[in-house]
């Protein structure tokens, strides 16, 4: 088990980069600690494969180092890192039973038959597995077989981080609702060190103590779920994040401070103009979830009208209209209760609505 | 990779590249040598071991008695090779596609009963098949011609047509021709026009397969014909007399390896650039 | 696809436009590569005057060169003379046979003129046109030599023609045999003198004694024997040279494979056996990879100077004359080696002999026919008659690897072969070794009967065990024969005797 | 549906039938019959070459040498033929030129290899002894020994058809996934075992199809036995199908060859069937 | 209109039995199923794919359980990215029209025109494999939906894509369909919200059949069938074994007495169904703290009771430590009783 610092750690597939766009990883400081939670966040082509594949020595970093409890490894192939993974598509050893496939990273490494018989039975307990020890693992379902790869690391007691490469796709939603549970009890358990990479932002939320949002090769921001989520740092982490994703709402310079004509609330101008003909895009960002909808006679900062209601099953979201044409989503409870054509008040507590400079958070002014 | 294994591994290439190569080799010697420089041993180098000769090389295009010509064995066996070739890969994808995709029973026949009834062809040795095939082209006239090899050569390249289609096909997602028929497509029309565009790699493997096998039968090309047609590998045993010409058996050898050469290349092509996948299995 | 007339090379083409414009000049015919046209029922100027220009001639023949070149050439010639197109297939040995008989047995004219081996008349007489009086009137058939005239004649009747002669006869190196500091160190350390083997125990004592040493001094080491044993090939006839003398006894009459009286294979009576375990004991002598030499093996080991003796057809003496040898003149001819002991089957002992007893083995040689199915019979003899024209035999004698041998009286001539640039003693040995043969009482011929070749493979297949080390040689021989009785049962006893008795009427000089 | 699906199987299906039901009831019959060189023509003699066959020690012996043959032939084809694979598969200087070069015996006739390779182990005239010689080895009796032979053929075979076996696996191998590699890495797998627990279950189903075909094929091998050693020395080399060669077309004993012929043909499809199923269970580990 | 009766296919690892229902034109309808539910086989036999042991399919009252694919009138989109790959978009999109026989230069102009609804306009000339995965069903959806086809088939179309392409295509779904008015719409999927947002009706199936079908919130509110309930929601409702003895409800050493918001069966065994929305923070349950996720703005916590597990939601992002004590409440309104045979057999009051 380890630290894992990324140091200035970037690369480019070209043998020389010329500029920001060549880089499929741009360089990046990161530091993992010991025996928690990562995920790596992003669309597809955001760099987070390489990423991972970087970690685990897949790809060698063509700038930067990697260090696991601040001994360099850059270099050092993967079967010498301490790692572990388990991939998008379950991966065993078909010719072996579970039993065997549990034992072979010891085997690998010369570990004595008594003590490879005990491990595998410690983990087998703990994935749940043991009464399928003596089955071939070909004939286990898709998220066994996940578990097989996943006991395959957690045999080994020199681990220094559990890679796991988007690991649930192919599993079904209810079963995936059990594996996530599975992995993050482990991770309790055990206190190693894991690493997911997703493309599904709950999935990312609820497993992860700390995201690292990716994009274009470039990472967004990193931080705690909650963070992300109540502070996101730019406006694609505000999409990405949540489900829907945050409103934003364009703002004008008016009279020393930024307001809209949507709705009633205002952030304070900033004291630095960007110079020139550069003319900045201010924007409010709202989550759907901070939006409270009131009765349209209760004091409110504007007003809307229902135009589409999205049942989800507990929650749902309603779609409304703001008197100016600005569209907002709305999360609520309540939406069995709401018929489309109603008009609602609005409430945002201020501190849920951020101002965006260009995109960017900007954090001096919320 | 470490460097014992790494050195293992040149050095295994090597040798192999070598073995590969050594008959070759050998057989380019042999074919400028004549009889003084064979019979006195093992020579190996023109002009420093013997003194080198071209009557190997000539004498595989002059005419009758000082040779015999390649040429018009040459072009029988092109045509011979490159019709049943196609006639078998247009019957075998076909039957192959049938194979992969309907759902076949004659009885307890069922659709890998067929498949091994066509795969089952080669088990068959040659030799029980010269006699019956003799007679059967004799009652169809087509002894000694192209037509009759055809013939034959059909029913011993089929097969192999059959067989790497079929795997090839089983590698087409079935959902292709399905979309293709949801289309508006009939079954048939959703092979011309989806299916076979998008078989080029299975096509080329099987015709490879198909030339391979076809331009390099010796027994049917031997059995079944008299003097009009004539294969190039029976035209080399022509010089298998009790006194063998070893040198114009070399030169006739290596140039008879030539055509096929290239195919070697082309196969390659695809081979390296994966395409080949789902088209052998 | 050998079509002659169609892929004639364009000087030829030429060449053979000017000869056949101007039929007022037409005596020369050189430029066919023969030093002269030689008067004959067929010489060049009577085939010159046919015409069969529009019909065509399918020749099966041996491969190249040997029968094969001499085919290809004549029909070339053939063609150019009288028009006619003229395709030949060439065909290796082992398929020959099957490449005839498949057709024959469907009844499908596929050839008009065949070459094959003479021993197969017995399969083929019966698909054979017989030659017609005009052709046994020729010039040249008249002088054909008894022994040959008599392999082409089957139930009376003439249905192969003769184009080729041959029999076994042994070769040896004179600059060995006959150097005395050889023949003194020989006599010190065998405490015999140097001869040519008189008997095939002598033969296997030379041999040895040569054998692994390089007694030419070139560095390369030499042999003692090269023989055909390479059991597909032709070892059944090396192995009836080795047998003969042993089991072939000048009085006793009758059948030399099988008694012709009760039809029971004598394959493995003791001479056969005395035979094979020689023929097994010879293989030490052999060069590396001997047992399994082919005919071409031996030719090339004997003509290129590899071996001190071997013996079979005459091409690896011819081969050996060649004007390009490296020992050319050093190789002497002489009749096969004999036997001291003789097994007498009429009285169940052995014979001893003070003069080695000798069976020459007239052995099969190359033969011509024409098929009955033929439609152009008349052409067919014709190019048949062209082919062993006088000037094309004479010409064909003189190139080693066309595989034509003195089959005519004229052929047995000293002088004719000095004319090649043969010496004295390579040249009289030769041809009083043949003519010697002609004049025995004591000859062995082919088996020819139907099933031949099955009587034939079975023997070599019973050799080939024995000399493999597989079975002993009377176990070998013993399972041939049982192998014999059984196709003589299928045959039928009756049917075989028939054709055997043909062969013994030549053996016991009936015939 | 019906008629499309009869339009795809049908023309191949009636063609392979037309050419080959005459030839194959043609031999039943003639197995029946007497029908030999002296004899032509269908008479009917019962079971009784059939009879013969079961008696006939040298086809037995043969079909033994057959087995041999092939089974050595083919497993040293595979063997060596992944070999060459795996080592060309990741890349190689010159590796294209070396896969070419590895494909090219293959294409070659083998009727037409043969007499080249009988040239080249002729044991005093050809280059192999000599070079041999030169490291104080031999001479090697490649042909006239009947162990000599034995390995001289499967030396020829092995060119010949180690290409085929390459092609194959080499094709398998470069459409394999990747993370089963990166998986054997991480738990720490040597070279040794990453071929053996991840390369070769993957490639199980190509081994099995690449096995089978290559057998069918080996089963037959007749050009080279015919021009390298005449089934010899003794019948050291004698095949199933030369043997049937020489009885049929050299003896022409067509009635008992057709026999020998449709018992062989029996064996084959019964022992490859059973093969067939063997390696299937053993490498995909299907129970049916 | 379509009308199936009695479909059933032949005995497979998954086949249908007796699947009846009749599809009204200008609906979508949303069929959500477990992995081998029995949903792409509906659709497969719909289509003509799978062949049918018995039953029939009448469309407009017209019978066409033996007409061949190409003449049904219906368009299916898979859950693989499948085009042509031969093709380009354009002529991907195009392909269909052509084979209804029209002109290659209006195929092509009416392909080019629903590419460009679907947001590909720039890219007609491109081969299928250079196009990202969402791409790719983009150019899926177009050529399903150019036929303007009575009947219009997405077998889990977003199933491979990201989360935020999903969640943009399901967006825009409605917008992309609204040509097809005419149409009926099937559309399968896995994921309950998928099937709520999308559909005007949704069909639950299982084992092969249809269990139950309506309106979203109302199948959400009245899952007529346990196996209805286990899939209509995530997070996932969860059940827990309990009986009933004189009107009180017992489970494990948990008791509740019927209540305005529920009444409760006769005496014999129930299974309580317990929405993520069931359980609130505070009241006389105890329950230990499995682990608590965040999702979005909301909190999943997983309790162990000592009558089983369950999961409750809360709103907000909130931090719960993993093995405390937490007391909670179950909301009666919001619970649910089924029967040991699956039904549903809860009553409330209003």
């Amino acid at each position: 088990m380890a630290k894992i610092v990324l140091e200035n750690l970037g690369h480019s597939y070209l043998s020389n980069p010329k500029g920001e766009h060549d880089f499929a990883l741009k360089p990046v400081n990161l530091t993992w600690e010991d025996g928690k939670t990562y995920a790596l966040l992003g669309p597809s082509g955001c760099g987070k494969t390489t990423m991972l594949n970087i970690i685990s020595g897949l790809v060698p970093p063509s700038h930067g180092r990697l260090l696991f409890d601040d001994q360099d490894v850059t270099s050092v192939p993967t079967s010498a890192r301490n790692i572990a993974q388990v991939f998008q598509f379950p991966v065993i050893y078909s010719t072996k039973t579970v039993r065997q496939n549990l034992a072979f990273p010891l085997e690998c490494r010369g570990m004595t038959p008594s003590k490879i018989k005990q491990r595998v039975a410690e983990v087998a307990t703990l994935l749940d597995l043991d009464y399928a020890l003596d089955m071939p693992a070909r004939k286990l379902s898709a998220d066994q077989k996940q578990l097989i790869s996943l006991g395959r690391g957690l045999v080994r007691e020199d681990v220094s981080a559990i890679l796991l490469d988007e690991p649930l796709t192919v599993i079904d939603p209810q079963m995936k609702f059990m594996l996530r549970r599975k992995l993050r009890e482990i991770n309790r358990q055990t206190g190693m060190t894991m690493i997911l990479v997703t493309h599904d932002q709950s999935e990312a939320m609820s497993f992860a103590d700390e995201i690292v949002v990716m994009k274009d090769g470039l990472v967004q921001q990193s931080g705690t779920p909650e963070e992300l989520f109540s502070q996101p740092q730019n406006d694609f982490v505000g999409y990405f994040i949540g489900s829907p994703p945050m409103n934003m709402i364009t703002l004008e310079p008016n009279l020393g401070s930024l307001s809209t004509e949507a709705i009633n609330l205002t952030k304070p101008l900033p004291a630095a103009m960007p110079v020139g003909n550069n003319v900045s895009i201010y924007q409010m960002g709202i989550r759907p979830e901070h939006i409270v909808m009131v009765d349209k006679e209760s004091d409110s900062i504007g007003k809307g009208t229902i135009i589409k209601i999205e049942h989800l099953g507990v929650d749902g979201v309603v779609t409304l209209k703001l008197p100016t044409g600005v569209i907002i989503k709305a999360k609520t409870r309540k939406h069995t209760e709401m018929t489309l054509g109603d008009t609602f008040g609005i409430r945002v507590c201020k501190k849920n609505a951020l101002l965006y400079i260009d995109g960017t958070l900007s954090s001096s002014l919320n | 990779m470490n460097k014992f294994y790494h050195t293992l591994k040149t050095l295994f290439l090597l040798g192999w590249s070598i073995f590969v190569v050594f008959p070759f080799l050998w057989a380019l010697s042999t074919s400028f040598k004549d009889a003084n420089a064979i019979t006195s041993g093992a020579t190996y180098i023109p002009w420093v071991d013997f003194e080198p000769s071209t009557q190997g090389w000539t004498s595989l295009f002059t005419n009758g008695s000082q040779g015999i010509n390649i040429v018009g064995p040459f072009i029988d066996s092109a045509a011979v090779t490159l019709i049943a070739s196609l006639v078998s890969l247009i019957l075998g994808t076909l039957a192959a596609y049938g194979l992969s995709r309907f759902e076949y029973r004659l009885g307890f026949v069922k659709n890998a009963d067929i498949t091994f009834f066509f795969i089952s062809q080669r088990i068959m040795p040659p030799i029980v098949l010269a006699i019956p095939f003799f007679l059967m082209l004799k009652e169809l006239g087509a002894l000694d011609t192209i037509f009759g090899l055809v013939l034959v050569y059909v029913a011993l390249l089929l097969p192999i047509a059959v067989w790497v289609m079929t795997d090839f096909f089983a590698g087409i997602p079935k959902e292709l021709d399905e979309m293709a028929m949801t289309d508006g497509c009939s079954p048939i029309g959703a092979f011309f026009r989806v299916i076979l565009p998008n078989s080029v790699p299975g096509l080329v493997v099987a015709g490879m397969f198909c030339l391979i096998f076809g331009w390099n039968d010796f027994f049917f090309a031997f059995t079944l014909t008299f003097t009009e047609t004539q294969l190039l590998p029976v035209s080399i045993v022509s010089l298998n007399s009790s006194v063998t010409p070893w040198w114009s058996l070399s030169a006739f050898a290596l140039i008879s390896v030539a055509p096929l050469a290239l195919v070697a290349i082309v196969v390659e092509r695809y081979m390296s650039r994966g395409t080949m996948s789902g088209a052998i299995r | 696809m050998i079509k002659i007339s169609k892929f004639i090379g364009p000087a030829t083409l030429l060449a053979l436009a000017v000869a056949a414009a101007t039929p007022a000049m037409a005596k020369d015919y050189t430029q066919f590569g023969i030093e002269k046209d030689l008067p004959g029922t067929c010489s060049y100027e009577a085939t010159d005057a046919k015409d069969y220009s529009g019909r065509s001639l399918n020749v099966i023949t041996h491969a190249i060169p040997v029968i094969g070149e001499p085919t290809a050439l004549h029909a070339e010639q053939f063609a150019a003379l009288t028009g006619a197109e003229v395709n030949v297939v060439h065909v290796p040995f082992g398929d020959l046979f099957q490449r005839i008989m498949i057709p024959f047995q469907s009844d499908q004219n596929a050839y008009d003129v065949l070459f094959y081996a003479s021993l197969w008349i017995g399969d083929f007489n019966r698909f054979l046109e017989p030659v017609p009086q005009k052709y046994i009137d020729s010039t040249g058939m008249s002088d054909v030599t008894d022994s040959f005239t008599g392999v082409a004649t089957w139930n009376g009747e003439m249905i192969q023609y003769p184009m080729d002669g041959d029999r076994h006869y042994l070769k040896y190196r004179t600059d060995i045999f006959d150097n005395a500091e050889v023949q003194a160190k020989f006599l010190a350390d065998t405490g015999s003198a140097l001869t040519v083997p008189e008997t095939w125990e002598d033969y296997n004592k030379v041999a040895a004694y040569f054998n692994d040493r390089d007694w030419d001094g070139d560095g390369e080491l030499n042999y003692g024997s090269a023989e055909v044993a390479k059991r597909d090939d032709l070892m059944f006839s090396a192995f009836i040279s080795r047998a003969a003398p042993y089991a072939k006894h000048p009085d006793v009459k009758g059948g030399f494979f099988f008694d012709l009286e009760t039809m029971e294979p004598l394959i493995n009576s003791p001479g056969f056996v005395r035979g094979l375990q020689l023929f097994v004991d010879a293989q030490k002598s052999f060069p590396p990879g001997g047992n399994n030499f082919g005919l071409g093996d031996e030719i090339f080991s004997f003509g290129g100077g590899q071996t001190l003796m071997s013996y079979s057809w005459d091409d690896a003496y011819v081969q050996a004359n060649q004007k390009d040898s490296r020992i050319r003149n050093m190789v002497a001819a002489a009749p096969l080696p004999g036997a001291g002991e003789v097994w007498n089957r009429d009285t169940g002992t052995w014979d001893t002999f003070a003069t080695p007893n000798r069976a020459p083995y007239m052995t099969w040689g190359w033969s011509s026919a024409v098929s009955q199915m033929s439609e152009e019979k008349e052409m067919a003899f014709d190019f048949l008659c062209f082919f062993a024209n006088e000037a094309n035999a004479k010409n064909d004698l003189q190139i080693g690897r066309f595989g034509v041998n003195p089959y005519r009286n004229e052929h047995l001539d000293v002088d004719f072969w000095k004319g090649q640039g043969w010496e004295d003693k390579t040249a009289e040995s030769y041809v009083s070794t043949l003519s010697d043969m002609e004049e025995s009482q004591n000859r062995v011929f082919d088996l020819r009967v139907p099933g031949v070749s099955q009587f034939m493979s079975s023997m070599a297949n019973g050799v080939a065990e024995a000399m493999a080390g597989q079975k002993s040689a009377q176990d070998a021989l013993d399972g041939v024969a049982k192998e014999w009785a059984e196709i003589t049962e299928r045959i039928g006893k009756d049917r075989l005797r028939a054709a055997y008795a043909n062969v013994v009427k030549l053996e016991d000089n009936e015939g | 549906m019906l008629s499309s699906k009869h339009f795809f199987l049908l023309p191949a299906l009636l063609t392979l039938v037309a050419i080959i039901l005459f030839p194959l009831l043609f031999t039943v019959r003639v197995s029946f019959s007497s029908w030999d060189v002296f004899q032509s023509g269908l008479d009917f003699i019962g079971g009784s070459n059939y009879v013969r066959v079961f008696a006939d020690d040298r086809f037995w012996q043969s079909l033994q040498r057959l087995s041999l043959l092939s089974i050595i032939s083919v497993s040293l084809q595979y063997t060596l033929g992944f070999a060459l694979a795996l080592a060309v598969w990741k890349q190689v200087r010159g590796g294209r030129l070396l896969r070419v070069l590895f494909l090219i015996p293959m294409m070659t006739t083998p009727v037409v290899m043969s007499v080249i390779w009988r040239t080249v182990f002729h044991e005093s005239l050809g280059p192999v002894n000599d070079i041999l010689s030169a490291f104080g080895v031999g001479p090697v009796p490649w042909l006239s020994s009947a162990t000599g032979a034995f390995i001289s053929v499967l030396i020829v075979e092995v060119w010949q058809w180690t290409p085929f076996m390459f092609l194959l696996l080499l094709a398998g191998l470069v459409s394999l996934p990747k993370e089963p590699y990166l998986a054997a890495a991480i738990d720490g797998a040597g070279t040794w075992r990453t071929f053996w627990q991840v390369t070769f279950p993957l490639m199980a189903p190509i081994t099995i199809g690449a096995l089978i075909i290559r057998l069918i094929e080996a089963s037959k091998i007749m050009d080279t036995v015919y021009v390298l050693t005449s089934g010899g020395p003794g019948t050291a080399t004698e095949t199933s199908s030369y043997y049937i060669y020489i009885r049929g077309l050299r003896d022409f004993q067509i009635g008992y060859s057709a026999a020998l012929s449709l018992v062989y043909l029996v064996i084959m499809i019964i022992s490859l069937t059973i093969i067939a199923k063997l390696l299937l269970r053993t490498l995909v580990g299907k129970d049916e | 209109m379509l009308q199936i009766d009695h479909l059933t296919t032949a005995k497979a690892k998954v086949s249908l039995d007796n699947v009846s229902f009749l599809f009204e034109a200008g609906n979508i309808y949303t069929i959500l199923g477990r992995t081998g539910a029995g949903k792409t086989e509906l659709l497969r036999a719909l289509m003509g794919l799978n062949p049918l042991i018995n039953g029939d399919i009448k469309l407009d009252k017209e019978n066409i359980t033996k007409r061949p694919i190409r003449d049904r009138n219906m368009s299916l989109v898979y859950q693989q990215f499948i085009n042509y790959p031969h093709l380009s978009v354009l002529d991907n999109v195009a392909f269909p029209l052509r084979r209804q026989g029209k002109k290659k230069a209006q195929a092509q102009a009416l392909a080019s025109t629903m590419l460009t609804t679907v947001g590909l306009g720039d890219f007609l000339h491109r081969r299928p494999s250079q196009l990202s995965g969402g791409q790719q069903q983009r150019v899926a959806l177009a050529r399903a939906m150019v036929k303007q086809s009575r009947i219009l088939m997405l077998d889990e179309p977003l199933a491979n894509l990201d989360y935020k392409l999903r969640e943009q295509l399901r967006e825009e779904f409605p917008r992309l369909v609204a040509d097809n008015q005419e149409s009926v719409i099937l559309y399968t999927t896995t994921e309950p919200r998928e099937a709520m947002e999308l559909g005007n009706t949704m069909i639950v199936m299982h084992d092969g059949e249809i269990i139950a079908s309506g309106p979203p919130a109302d199948l959400f509110a009245h899952p007529p069938t346990k196996d209805t309930a286990s899939v209509i929601s995530d997070p996932p409702i969860s059940f827990i074994s309990g009986f009933v003895r004189d009107q009180v409800l017992y489970f494990g050493e948990g008791q509740l007495a019927p209540s305005e918001g529920l009444q409760l069966p006769p005496d014999g065994p129930v299974t309580i169904a317990l929405r993520p929305d069931a359980i609130e923070p505070g009241g006389a349950f105890t329950a230990k703290i499995g682990l608590s996720e965040f999702s979005g703005s909301q909190t999943i916590i997983h309790l162990d009771f000592d009558f089983g597990r369950a999961i409750m939601m809360v709103e907000g992002i909130e931090t719960f430590k993993s093995g405390d004590n937490l007391s909670i409440s179950i909301q009666a309104e919001q619970m649910m009783l089924f029967a040991p045979d699956g039904r549903n057999i809860t009553l409330r009051d209003n």
